[in-house]
């Protein structure tokens, strides 16, 4: 197949594209719809399956009832608990295990002895299972918020700092010698230079390190919580009620979605200056 | 808190409570514990546990001074080394037995010759299953053991993905109400019992203390004996189960046997045979022993006598 | 063969980009594009490529030109992963693509031996030939070529220019040429357009009556170029002495 | 700090370096042993507060008492069988999570609509933990082999399509219109072009996809296995065996660590092109 | 001031780069360096800033260049996460590099109004001036040119080889520029090297004997470009004509 606009030839020339000048609100606005099609089909069918007794309410309740859980929660109070205090531990434990992620991922990606030296131990640890943790991190830090929260972290640091690493070492030689020119310190060639430059493949392992934060949480919360959506699953499935667990599923994908789109945009907006096909005029 | 010395008081006393230890929760819902501590300066937390692994995980990392376990697992972690003891009985509860689907084939423990029964390894329940096997002459090779999670293996159950299954309420119980699951065989004896652990090191410590605690539980035992239709409504609350399947699990227990005895000695003795020939307790351990080690009726017998 | 009219693509408020642009070019003539820089004439190649859709006004092609068009872009825009010669085949058929066609035209740009590099390891001339060869093995009947000799030293560059010619010699290749040395353009073209502004317009268009190939030098072109010094308002002064 | 080779004086500059000749195999054994200082030392650390008792036995044994487990399953043949089944269990599930990553990715990362519809839903599934698709995967595909196999991919599809759909959407716009230039339809164009560009982000991915595959097998494993380190570690932790579970974490750790080298050594030879600092000549 | 003995750096097997080097630069001299493509120009600025340390031979030089060594390189290398503004002040100390300082030079190399602009939205011409404002912002006392006009058309590059002029008037900078263009090293340089060969070693060295400001076209100048592009091996023909 042969791109329409490549030829030249009379009427095969595409015609010319106006610049759409309806842009923002409107195509957010498309966007999100556009998104919703695939979850609302899903939600639909799923409904449908439960009520026509496809599926044993014992064993996958219908979305409407798994709705009825989540707004008795809502009402007595126990929904903004569990959620506020999950997100709580889920963003700290992001914070520090982002941070210790740039501080290390830059030394080893800009270090060739640090590599030699740190990386092989990471990558080792970084194939350890969360509940293997578990049991670890309570005999070292207990079972207070500064185990679960150091729980996350670690979750939250291994993609951070592979994609750190990555980005740092995939850097453009060319312009790391500009910074060489002006005779950047080390440090000072990370901050201006390379984190920049690594910013794309830093942003990803944000997001992927997010994903495994929420995912940790459930193992963090088995260390001795109370409350939590973690907490939820757990207590879920050892009481035996689908309606709970399924409940907590939803609210992880819904708050694992939203804090998703909050790095999504802060990606959007700091990668404008990339050349790429989304960034067309 | 813990590592204050010999004699003096704790300035904390951390317990446990489960969803599987209804005086437990009786004891925490009317903060008896606080009420009696406050009086002596001593503060008190209360810490979940989700199953006898995370009681014993927390009473091995001195994350609590008294943990709610079965008395098997209690056996087993003792064997592993830890620190414990078993101090008092919160109940006898039958709170496993075998499973089948409701119009299964299978009637009778000796059906499962050649099947697939799902349990999970090294809880009671994989326990009441060898005695049971054992019991009607098979061993643990005559049938295939699918190791799965508590609440996945009523699933799989459901599903036939397996023939039969250990069951533990209250999961058991609500597969009874809702899906007419199908006894194949019971047996209260083959449970384990319900035992409060404490660290050895606390009970050494503050001799006194594990005292008061076992009165506080006494007060909670006799409250549940006498208000069984409110210990259910406070189960099915706090555990977010229904009413009735809460009350088919009350009934399962009996509150009658507090102070540590020579019935749960036998008890905890015969899974612990099991437990060797299974290898989970190492083929050396002297389990008359262990288990006398294990339990300590000393304290019970002390405030209960009195 | 391509008609353009009132032609229009601009950026940001309509502060850069060109508008205003009529010409036409005929089969087999080679066009060249002279104006200062940022005036609009690599956009324009985009444009007429088909790569920018987003313009005004008219382009009517009478003639289908089968090869495609060839393009070859002000920056090499070699694929960093694949070596000189893989680069230079990247256009050509599957089949051809592992045959030793590249061979002619490597030696052609004069990179006898350095097939193998990666382009990480080429000077910045070297990257050009590469992508001049890549441009012209498809051998297509269009050839857009923006500003293609630039990182050339004065020898290098006279041999392209020729090899060009050669070319177009035998395909009769209808090309159009953006640069900035305006004895290349008198070399090898039949007509000038000269851009001006910002946004850009045809400011004049020089006709070059000499048949190719010429001599470089020739008095007609010292003429010409003199002239289009001024019109390009480098100041009688320099434009003398350039002469 | 000026760096001492940007300024033109006598004897600051530095005296040239000559290209080691040495390369090879000696390189490798050096950047060998560095890797192994840390861990060994760790190692020896952690004897010695065994032995002299600050590690309670029954909380943290002994490293030679890990071993002495690991020897023991050796000899009983037991642990190949472990290992041997995780390991293809991870492999299978990596290359089909893989797999469905690139396609899925490659579309959703060309295609804008494409994204619009299928990114909000992905997103969302990202941030399920691994212990919550267990009773799913029971429910919709049974206790069997490829349950198992798929909740594996299920958490190395997420990872990898995170990083294709960045590095697709990163892709030089310029490499792209040389593409288009030459008529490729968009199955060339992603082939020949966009891939090959997306290739740095792409291995990250897959290294980050390998280490949840690594993860999930404990999920998995929790679905009626009777044989594997997760299995292992799941009854270790069961029967308070402590040797058994620490005996499965290292076997984690070394496995994930081994098949993760095999990764970067592709990564290292299939980005030979890359103009970046680790490339110099 | 600074003193090349026997300089060597050699890629692939000794198949590429330069060798034998000898040269010597004296305070506020501007030095041209002419070669064919791939004779090892660019590289061996490289070894001279210091950014190629695997070179054998010596580089000694007796005085302190403190505000560093400027470079241009042969691509514009901007940051593409910087804007024009941000990228020309990029050298300048912490404070300075938001003070407007850099609207000088944007304005010097015809850049005003592009201050925001990413360089992803830059023509190539325009590219380059915002890479010789970086370069001249800091005003360093040796500055090192890669082809710094290249894409630049006649009128603009003879407006900034002029701003080049009247910065060393200024300030005396000393100079070394890799160049194409012969007229352009003619204008500015008082010696010009010129390489050959692959790989690369000094073929000649002429001597420009005029003081600058020069006349553009000047006679001298033009019998030293037919000099050169005798050495460079261009045939007499051309040579002749190019005159
Ligand atoms: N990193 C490298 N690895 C291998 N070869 C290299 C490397 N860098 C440069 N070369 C080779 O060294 C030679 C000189 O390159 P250099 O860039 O110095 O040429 P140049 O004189 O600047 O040419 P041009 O005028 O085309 O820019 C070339 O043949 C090039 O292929
Ligand atoms: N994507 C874009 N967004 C905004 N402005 C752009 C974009 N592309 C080009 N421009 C602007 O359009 C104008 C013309 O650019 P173009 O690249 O066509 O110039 P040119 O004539 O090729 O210049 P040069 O000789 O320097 O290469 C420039 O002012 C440039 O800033
Ligand atoms: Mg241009
Ligand atoms: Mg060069």
């Amino acid at each position: 197949m042969i791109s329409e606009t490549q030829k030249w030839k009379v009427g095969q020339r595409a015609s010319p594209q106006k610049l759409s000048s309806s842009k923002g609100l409107f195509r957010v606005g498309k966007g999100f719809a556009l998104g919703s099609i695939l979850p609302i089909i899903l939600l639909i069918a799923w409904e449908i399956a439960a009520r026509v007794g496809l599926l044993a309410p014992h064993l996958l309740p219908a979305p409407s009832i798994i709705l009825e859980k989540i707004i008795s929660m809502y009402r007595d109070g126990s929904l903004f608990g569990h959620v506020s205090i999950t997100l709580t531990r889920v963003l700290l434990g992001f914070a520090i295990g982002t941070a210790a992620a740039v501080v290390i991922g830059a030394i080893v990606g800009y270090a060739k002895t640090a590599e030699q030296v740190l990386d092989p131990l990471f990558q080792a640890f970084r194939s350890i299972p969360s509940l293997a943790w578990v049991p670890l991190f309570i005999l070292w830090m207990g079972i207070g918020e500064p185990s679960k929260i150091s729980l996350i972290a670690v979750g939250v640091f291994f993609p951070v700092y592979l994609n750190i690493v990555a980005g740092i070492q995939g850097v453009d030689r060319k312009l790391i010698e500009v910074g060489r020119i002006y005779q950047l310190t080390p440090f000072q060639l990370t901050k201006r230079i390379i984190l920049p430059a690594a910013l794309p493949s830093f942003i990803t392992g944000m997001r992927s390190g997010l994903g495994l934060g929420w995912m940790f949480v459930v193992a963090a919360e088995l260390m001795g919580a109370s409350e939590g959506l973690g907490y939820l699953l757990v207590v879920g499935q050892n009481t035996y009620s689908p309606d709970t667990v399924i409940a907590s599923i939803l609210l992880f994908a819904i708050l694992g979605k939203g804090t998703d789109a909050l790095l999504k945009w802060i990606e959007y907006r700091s990668l404008k200056w990339q050349d790429s096909i989304n960034n067309q005029a | 808190s813990s590592s204050a010395k010999e004699g003096e008081k704790p300035e904390k006393i951390r317990l446990d409570y489960a969803f599987y230890s209804p005086t437990s929760l009786a004891l925490k819902k009317f903060g008896w514990a606080e009420e009696t501590f406050k009086k002596e300066g001593i503060e008190v937390e209360w810490i979940q546990s989700q199953g006898s692994n995370k009681a014993l995980e927390f009473l091995n990392s001195d994350s609590v001074d008294f943990g709610s376990t079965a008395g098997a697992a209690a056996l087993i972690a003792k064997d592993k080394g830890a620190p414990i003891e078993s101090v008092y009985i919160y109940s006898q509860p039958e709170w496993t037995a075998l499973v089948a689907k409701d119009g299964s084939p299978i009637k009778d423990v000796k059906d499962l010759k050649g099947k697939k029964v799902a349990a999970t390894f090294g809880t009671d329940p994989h326990i009441f299953l060898l005695r049971a096997l054992a019991d009607a002459g098979l061993s643990a090779k005559d049938v295939q053991i699918v190791n799965l999670q508590h609440a996945d293996g009523a699933n799989a159950l459901l599903k036939g993905q397996v023939d039969a299954w250990a069951g533990l309420d209250p999961h058991m119980a609500r597969t009874e109400v809702e899906s007419g699951a199908q006894y194949i065989y019971r047996n209260p004896d083959f449970n384990t019992y319900g035992t409060l652990n404490v660290r050895s090191e606390f009970a050494k410590n503050h001799p006194e203390q594990v005292e008061q605690v076992i009165e506080l539980y006494e007060k909670a035992r006799k409250w549940t004996l006498e208000n069984p239709e409110e210990a259910a409504k406070l189960l099915s609350e706090e555990a977010g189960i229904k009413e009735d399947v809460a009350k088919k699990q009350l009934e399962r227990n009996n509150f009658s046997e507090p102070v540590p005895g020579s019935q749960h000695e036998k008890a905890i003795s015969a899974a612990g045979e099991v437990l060797q020939t299974e290898e989970i307790v190492k083929k050396d351990t002297d389990i008359k022993k262990l288990v006398s080690e294990l339990i300590n009726p000393k304290y019970a017998e002390k405030v209960i006598k009195k | 063969m391509l008609n353009v009219k009132r032609l229009k693509r601009m950026f940001n408020n309509n502060q850069a980009g060109f508008h205003n642009i009529n010409f036409s070019v005929d089969k087999g003539e080679i066009i060249g594009i002279l104006g200062t820089s940022g005036c609009g004439k690599s956009t324009l190649l985009r444009v007429l490529s088909g790569l920018d859709p987003y313009y005004e006004g008219n382009i009517s092609s009478s003639d289908e030109a089968n090869n495609g068009v060839g393009m070859m872009f002000q920056e090499p825009r070699l694929l960093p992963w694949l070596s000189v010669r893989k680069n230079i085949s990247f256009g050509l058929k599957k089949e051809e693509r592992t045959s030793t066609k590249y061979q002619t035209y490597l030696d052609l740009v004069g990179l006898t031996g350095f097939e193998n590099h990666y382009p990480k390891d080429l000077s910045g001339g070297m990257a050009q030939r590469t992508a001049i060869a890549r441009a012209l093995i498809t051998e297509p009947e269009v050839l857009l070529l923006d500003e293609p000799f630039s990182a050339l030293d004065a020898f290098t560059k006279m041999q392209l220019q020729d090899l060009l010619l050669s070319i177009w010699q035998k395909k009769k290749t209808t090309m159009l040429l953006v640069t900035h040395d305006i004895d290349e353009a008198l070399y090898l073209c039949d007509r000038i357009l000269i851009l001006k502004g910002q946004p850009g317009e045809v400011f004049a268009e020089v006709q070059v009556e000499r048949s190719k190939p010429r001599t470089r030098g020739d008095a007609y072109l010292s003429q010409q170029k003199a002239h289009i010094l001024n019109l390009l308002n480098v100041e009688q002064k320099a434009a003398g002495e350039l002469k």
